[in-house]
């Protein structure tokens, strides 16, 4: 019992990562319907950021304030400079430039803070310490019905309940939300009572990669570290996530984030031999596949009637 | 006076020219009526004088020129749009769609709360559903909705598009109602989109027949009334 | 002889009822108008025939088989073709190309004979003549290497009934063939659609909004509204029918 | 505008430009594993294994318009059917290849079953996931007996004998110096063989009834339907053609190099980026495309692969890169991906068809046949 506890926090943790960029995911798919694949690329990039501020010797939580703002500026900019102009054309063009930003970006990374290139592939693997963002040492522990629960684990749920909260009120409760929830809702019309649905959409990349940075420094604290090829697995966890909550639904991602953390670690621990560390993409492969074909819609997604 | 006037107004989708030049005119405190069959360019110039499409040919509100103007200028300016098939914002609530038509105000949350409670007493079904998701409104319940939030945004003219689209011939004429009474006792302008000639024709004070992109008649409803011009445009004889 | 034979189709979407218990026939060489106001079926019933939707209930019978046991890409081959209300053309394609598509249901060219090219170049030319040929009849020849995006509305109208024929169809549906054309050019399509009709010896079900092209043109009129079919007969008795006046033009209250 | 030059398809000028196409290339591959230097020869056969990857992924995703992001998998897939063969069962390398091509059709088609409910981006992520369990797979324990984990394995290459004849047509060696271990110029005709291989079913696909319905089913799904298309099937047979073709460079490459392991860059995702980066430069949904493309690509990588090295970049393009101790073909790369779709959607041949296009006019072969028009006249004959 105090062990499936301990797992279930720790995947609980896990999960919240996946589930700031999952949040953000969703946040761009209900504005325009784009799956963005640079979103983990964009985390990385401001989470290197973060570790530079923090070089400069700028203290860490302003570090990461400061990381965040960078990842809205990235975010907003790219949907402005080439998402914008590019969806006109065909929704496989905006694949190419998210792909293309991508790698743009992970190149960036190396190319910057220092990497090793592999031939043929911009895919480096040089390794920059990164400083935990919450206590990690071996005794930051404290025990609940005898599962020892670290402080870390603690922190990063704590944190993430904290996003959601802010980002529900955000939706919720301000003029910006109505009008994000109202372009997702119904793009014309939200033209029609005159809301700038551009600005809107800007803001919408802005936030959502604000939030993906957040995820990416919690993720980079965890693992005390940073390198190039950080982001892969987490953004494929965090489509999973997205998948399962249902791609319009920014609660529907939370609970997904979650689901896939404790399902991973759960999976992880109490079948290890099967699973293990490397198998653990497995259970996210599993997971999307098994949604998609299931349940296209994820667990609280609206399915939409297709017309011919 | 003239509120709104179209001059050679064109528009289209693509390749597509759907309008081939229309010239309206509405008055301040009129109700005109566009009739046509499908497909006639109705929705089209409901669009394009909202600026959600590109268009051509000159559109004069208030003797300025609104062709070039942003969608969310023409909504400032007093232009509320009522759009075809009740597109109101399904996910969210009745209340929050209502707000969302407020979105150009700059007035406090308290005068935009005031409001909120007004257009409640006149459409008190929503004030009982105010709560609900509007995707799970009736279809008449989400045409009233589309017209009270395009209300919210205090508007001078109001463009309705064929409202009574999919409602039973009852629900058409209490909605008819509820647009007769705003235009007498708000002195609120209609620009009003329908296929459903009879019953928009009671109300109008002018109306225009168009078909396929132009207008082709155009009168009091009397006058078009007397001839077969409308009976011809939409049955073929 | 019945050609079409709609029984009681019933149609849901989550809820909306958007055919409810449609029956009508069609003749075997008739054109049969299929009216009504914005929203009362029309093209979900064509969505039906051609297999896009699956309906709740009811039956569909070609020829006295049931339709609706047949799989979306066995309707061709059965000789029923149709054209779409918004256009659903191949854009990167050009007009030939296209054509060329349509008359896929006549190929017997599979993946092994194309790598291998067994008889592949023959039916190519074989293709390619008959596409050609059939735009040239629809006064398109002139325009058959160039792609289809970007080309006048009217003239894409007119590229998916050349498409449509490709696949020598004995039933050819059309959703709204008049929509979006200037004026001149929908009594001259009418008497297109007569002339193939008589040629290729089709028989048409029609979805438009031109009544008089709908009225001079058909053999017989379905009328609809809400998912029902409110009148059935001639275009004289359609045209004199109350419901259908009421329909079109309100209750005069 | 009025010096334009027309030229008529089929015509003899067409085939006069055909045949003198066809000599260069010929004449160039010639040259390369006979002239060129060991480090060119080893550069064509490493562009000749992206080309036929490319290829495969272009059929997939440039003809019929489903998005794939685990082309690495198949790849890989490739490499391991070999290797495993190689090493385990004591094959003989080159009959691995129609295995692999088996294996990877195989799995393709499993794969295709759930593309065929899932669209656009769906498919991205479902292949993306493919593309990054591969390698991990490779390294799960359970089927470690097999694969040897991530210490990869050794010896899957094929031994030359020492005592290889040598060839020669009129005193010239089109086999190059083969002989000894320098089996640089046979891998490169290995390669060639493989990229016609995969040239010829993609042609033959493209250029049939098949290929119009792929590029239907691109354009619009619906409409292919019911033009008669069998979605499902069409499909399925496309993706598990596109998968088995990539599996042939695949199994070249552990045959080439001689050991494998699972992180080397192809057999991660960052190797579909790398194929669909190929296809898109030099153009999708052309047959050409990937061919221009990858050596472009290749010819890049291998230039700028030293510019970690300030003093190595050129002096012109110096003070663009010279910031950075990293190669700049990655980003090269992902900037042109970025500005092709912003200025040139179909690549390079796209661009060139556009230039040729400005200079000379190919008039088609006329469709359709004269009878009908006789038809049509004969009425008012009568």
């Amino acid at each position: 019992m105090a062990l499936f506890l301990q797992r279930l926090v720790d995947g609980l943790a896990e999960g919240s990562i996946y589930a700031l960029l999952a949040l953000g995911l969703v946040i761009i798919y209900r504005g325009t319907g784009h799956l963005n694949f640079a979103q983990g690329e964009m985390a990385l990039f401001s989470t290197y950021t973060v570790y530079q501020f923090g070089e400069w010797g700028v203290p860490i939580g302003i570090a990461v304030l400061l990381g965040m703002c960078v990842g809205f500026v990235l975010g907003a900019a790219t949907e402005v400079v080439l998402v914008r102009p590019i969806s006109k054309k065909s929704p496989f063009a905006v694949f190419i430039v998210t792909i293309g930003m991508f790698q743009l970006l992970n190149w960036l990374d190396g190319a910057i803070w220092g990497g090793q290139q592999l031939p043929s592939t911009a895919m480096g693997s040089k390794q920059v310490k990164f400083p935990s963002l919450f206590p990690s040492n071996p005794d930051d522990y404290f025990t609940v019905f005898g599962a020892a629960i670290t402080w870390r684990s603690f922190c990063i749920l704590a944190l993430v309940l904290v996003i959601g909260a802010v980002l529900y009120l955000l939706f919720n409760y301000t003029k910006l939300g109505l009008a994000m929830r109202a372009v997702a809702s119904n793009s014309e019309s939200a033209k029609l009572v005159g809301i700038r649905t551009s600005t809107v959409l800007m803001f919408s990349w802005g936030i959502a990669a604000a939030i993906g940075a957040l995820g990416g420094v919690v993720f980079a604290g965890l693992t005390t570290n940073v390198n190039q090829s950080l982001m892969f697995q987490v953004f494929i966890y965090a489509s999973a996530a997205a998948t399962l909550g249902g791609f319009d639904s920014p609660g529907g991602a939370v609970v997904g984030g979650l689901s896939i953390g404790v399902i991973q670690n759960l999976a992880a621990g109490y079948a290890d031999e099967w699973v293990g560390q490397e198998m653990k993409v497995g259970v996210a492969f599993l997971v999307i596949l098994a949604v998609l074909l299931l349940r296209p819609s994820g667990l609280f997604g609206t399915s939409k009637v297709e017309r011919v | 006076m003239t509120l709104l006037r179209t001059q050679g107004l064109t528009a289209g989708y693509g390749p597509l020219t759907v309008l081939e030049g229309i010239d309206i005119e509405v008055n301040e405190g009129e109700i005109v009526v566009m009739l046509g069959a499908n497909g006639a360019g109705k929705t089209t110039t409901m669009r394009a004088i909202s600026g959600v499409m590109p268009r051509q040919g000159i559109i004069e509100y208030e003797g300025r020129a609104i062709q070039k103007a942003s969608p969310d200028a023409i909504v400032r300016g007093g232009i509320a749009q009522v759009p075809q098939g009740r597109g109101t914002f399904p996910e969210l609530s009745v209340a929050d769609n209502m707000r969302a038509g407020a979105y150009v105000r700059r007035d406090s949350a308290a005068s935009v709360q005031a409001d909120l409670e007004k257009w409640f007493e006149v459409f008190p079904r929503l004030a009982e559903r105010h709560a609900q998701r509007a995707g799970s409104l009736s279809g008449g319940e989400q045409q009233m909705l589309a017209i009270a939030r395009a209300l919210m945004s205090r508007p001078k003219l109001l463009l309705c598009d064929e409202p009574s689209m999919g409602l039973a011939p009852l629900i058409t004429q209490e909605l008819f109602h509820v647009i007769e009474r705003l235009n007498r006792d708000e002195g609120l302008s209609v620009l009003l989109v329908e296929q459903n000639a009879n019953l928009a024709m009671h109300m109008a004070s002018r109306v225009y027949l168009l078909e396929t992109g132009r207008i082709v008649a155009s009168g009091s409803a009397a006058e078009l009334g007397a001839d077969d011009t409308i009976r011809k445009a939409y049955l073929g004889f | 002889m019945t050609l079409l034979d709609v029984q009681n189709v019933t149609v849901n979407f989550g809820g909306i009822v958007a055919l409810n218990g449609l029956s009508f026939s069609i003749e075997e060489g008739h054109i049969c108008g299929l009216i009504g106001p914005n929203g009362a079926g029309k093209t979900t019933m064509f969505n039906v025939v051609s297999r896009i939707y699956q309906p709740t209930s009811g039956s569909v019978l070609y020829r006295g088989t049931e339709l609706l046991s047949v799989p979306a890409h066995g309707i061709a081959r059965l000789g029923i073709a149709r054209t779409f209300q918004n256009l659903a053309l191949f854009p990167t394609m050009s007009l030939l190309e296209n054509v060329m598509v349509g008359a896929h249901s006549q190929g017997r060219i599979g993946f092994g004979r194309a790598i291998s090219r067994i008889g592949a170049a023959a039916d190519n030319r074989r293709t390619r003549d008959f596409a050609g040929d059939l735009l040239t009849q629809l006064g398109l020849g002139a325009l058959a290497f160039r792609p289809a995006a970007g080309l006048p509305f009217g003239t894409l109208k007119r590229l998916e009934i050349a498409r449509a024929l490709a696949s020598r169809p004995n039933l050819l549906l059309m959703d709204e063939p008049a929509a979006g054309l200037p004026h001149g050019e929908v009594d001259e399509l009418g008497l297109t659609i007569q002339g193939i009709r008589d040629q290729f010896q089709l028989t048409v079900l029609l979805v438009e909004h031109h009544m008089s092209m709908v009225m001079s043109i058909s053999d017989r009129v379905v009328a609809m509204e809400f998912g029902r079919k409110i009148a059935d007969g001639t275009p004289a008795e359609v045209q004199a029918d109350e419901a259908v006046i009421e329909s079109y033009l309100g209750s005069p209250t | 505008m009025s010096a334009r030059i027309i030229i008529k398809s089929g015509g003899r000028a067409s085939w006069a430009i055909r045949a003198a196409a066809a000599a260069a290339v010929v004449a160039l591959l010639l040259w390369i594993p006979t002239r060129g230097s060991d480090s060119l020869i080893d550069t064509c056969t490493t562009a000749a294994m992206l080309m036929a990857a490319a290829m495969s992924l272009n059929l997939l995703l440039g003809y019929t318009g489903q998005i794939s992001l685990g082309h690495s998998a198949f790849f890989g897939i490739g490499v391991y059917t070999t290797a495993i063969a190689v090493t385990r069962w004591g094959w003989s390398p080159f009959v691995t290849l129609p295995v692999a091509f088996a294996v990877a059709f195989v799995v393709g088609l499993l794969v295709s079953l759930p593309a065929l409910r899932i669209k656009g981006v769906y498919l991205a992520l479902v292949t993306l996931a493919l593309g990054l369990v591969f390698p991990a797979f490779i390294k799960w324990p359970k089927i470690e007996w097999l694969t040897n984990g991530s210490r990869g394995l050794d010896q899957t290459g094929f031994k030359f004998s020492k005592d290889n004849p040598t060839y020669e047509l009129f005193g010239w060696n089109p086999w190059g110096n083969l002989r000894g271990q320098n089996v640089k110029p046979f891998y490169f005709w290995v390669g060639v063989l493989m990229v016609v291989f995969v040239y010829l079913v993609c042609r033959g696909v493209v250029k049939s009834r098949v290929g119009r319905s792929l590029v239907a089913i691109r354009d619009n799904s619906t409409a292919a339907a019911v033009m008669g298309v069998n979605l499902a099937v069409t499909k399925g047979i496309v993706f598990g053609l596109s998968a088995a073709m990539c599996a042939l460079p695949g199994s070249l490459s552990a045959i080439r190099t001689g050991t494998v392991t699972p992180d080397s860059a192809l057999l991660t995702v960052a190797g579909s980026i790398t194929f669909l980066v190929i296809m898109v430069v030099g153009g999708s949904g052309s047959l050409w495309g990937p061919v221009m493309g990858a050596i472009v690509y290749q010819f890049i990588i291998e230039r700028t692969g030293d510019w970690s090295d300030p003093d190595k970049i050129p002096g012109a393009v110096r003070p663009l890169f010279s910031w950075s101790d990293v190669a700049p073909g990655g980003g090269i790369f992902a900037m042109a991906l970025i500005l092709l779709m912003f200025f040139a959607p179909f690549g390079i041949v796209g661009l060139w068809h556009k230039l040729v296009a400005k200079v000379v006019t190919v008039v088609p072969k006329p469709a359709g046949t004269t009878s009908l028009v006789r038809e049509e006249t004969a009425p008012a004959e009568s």
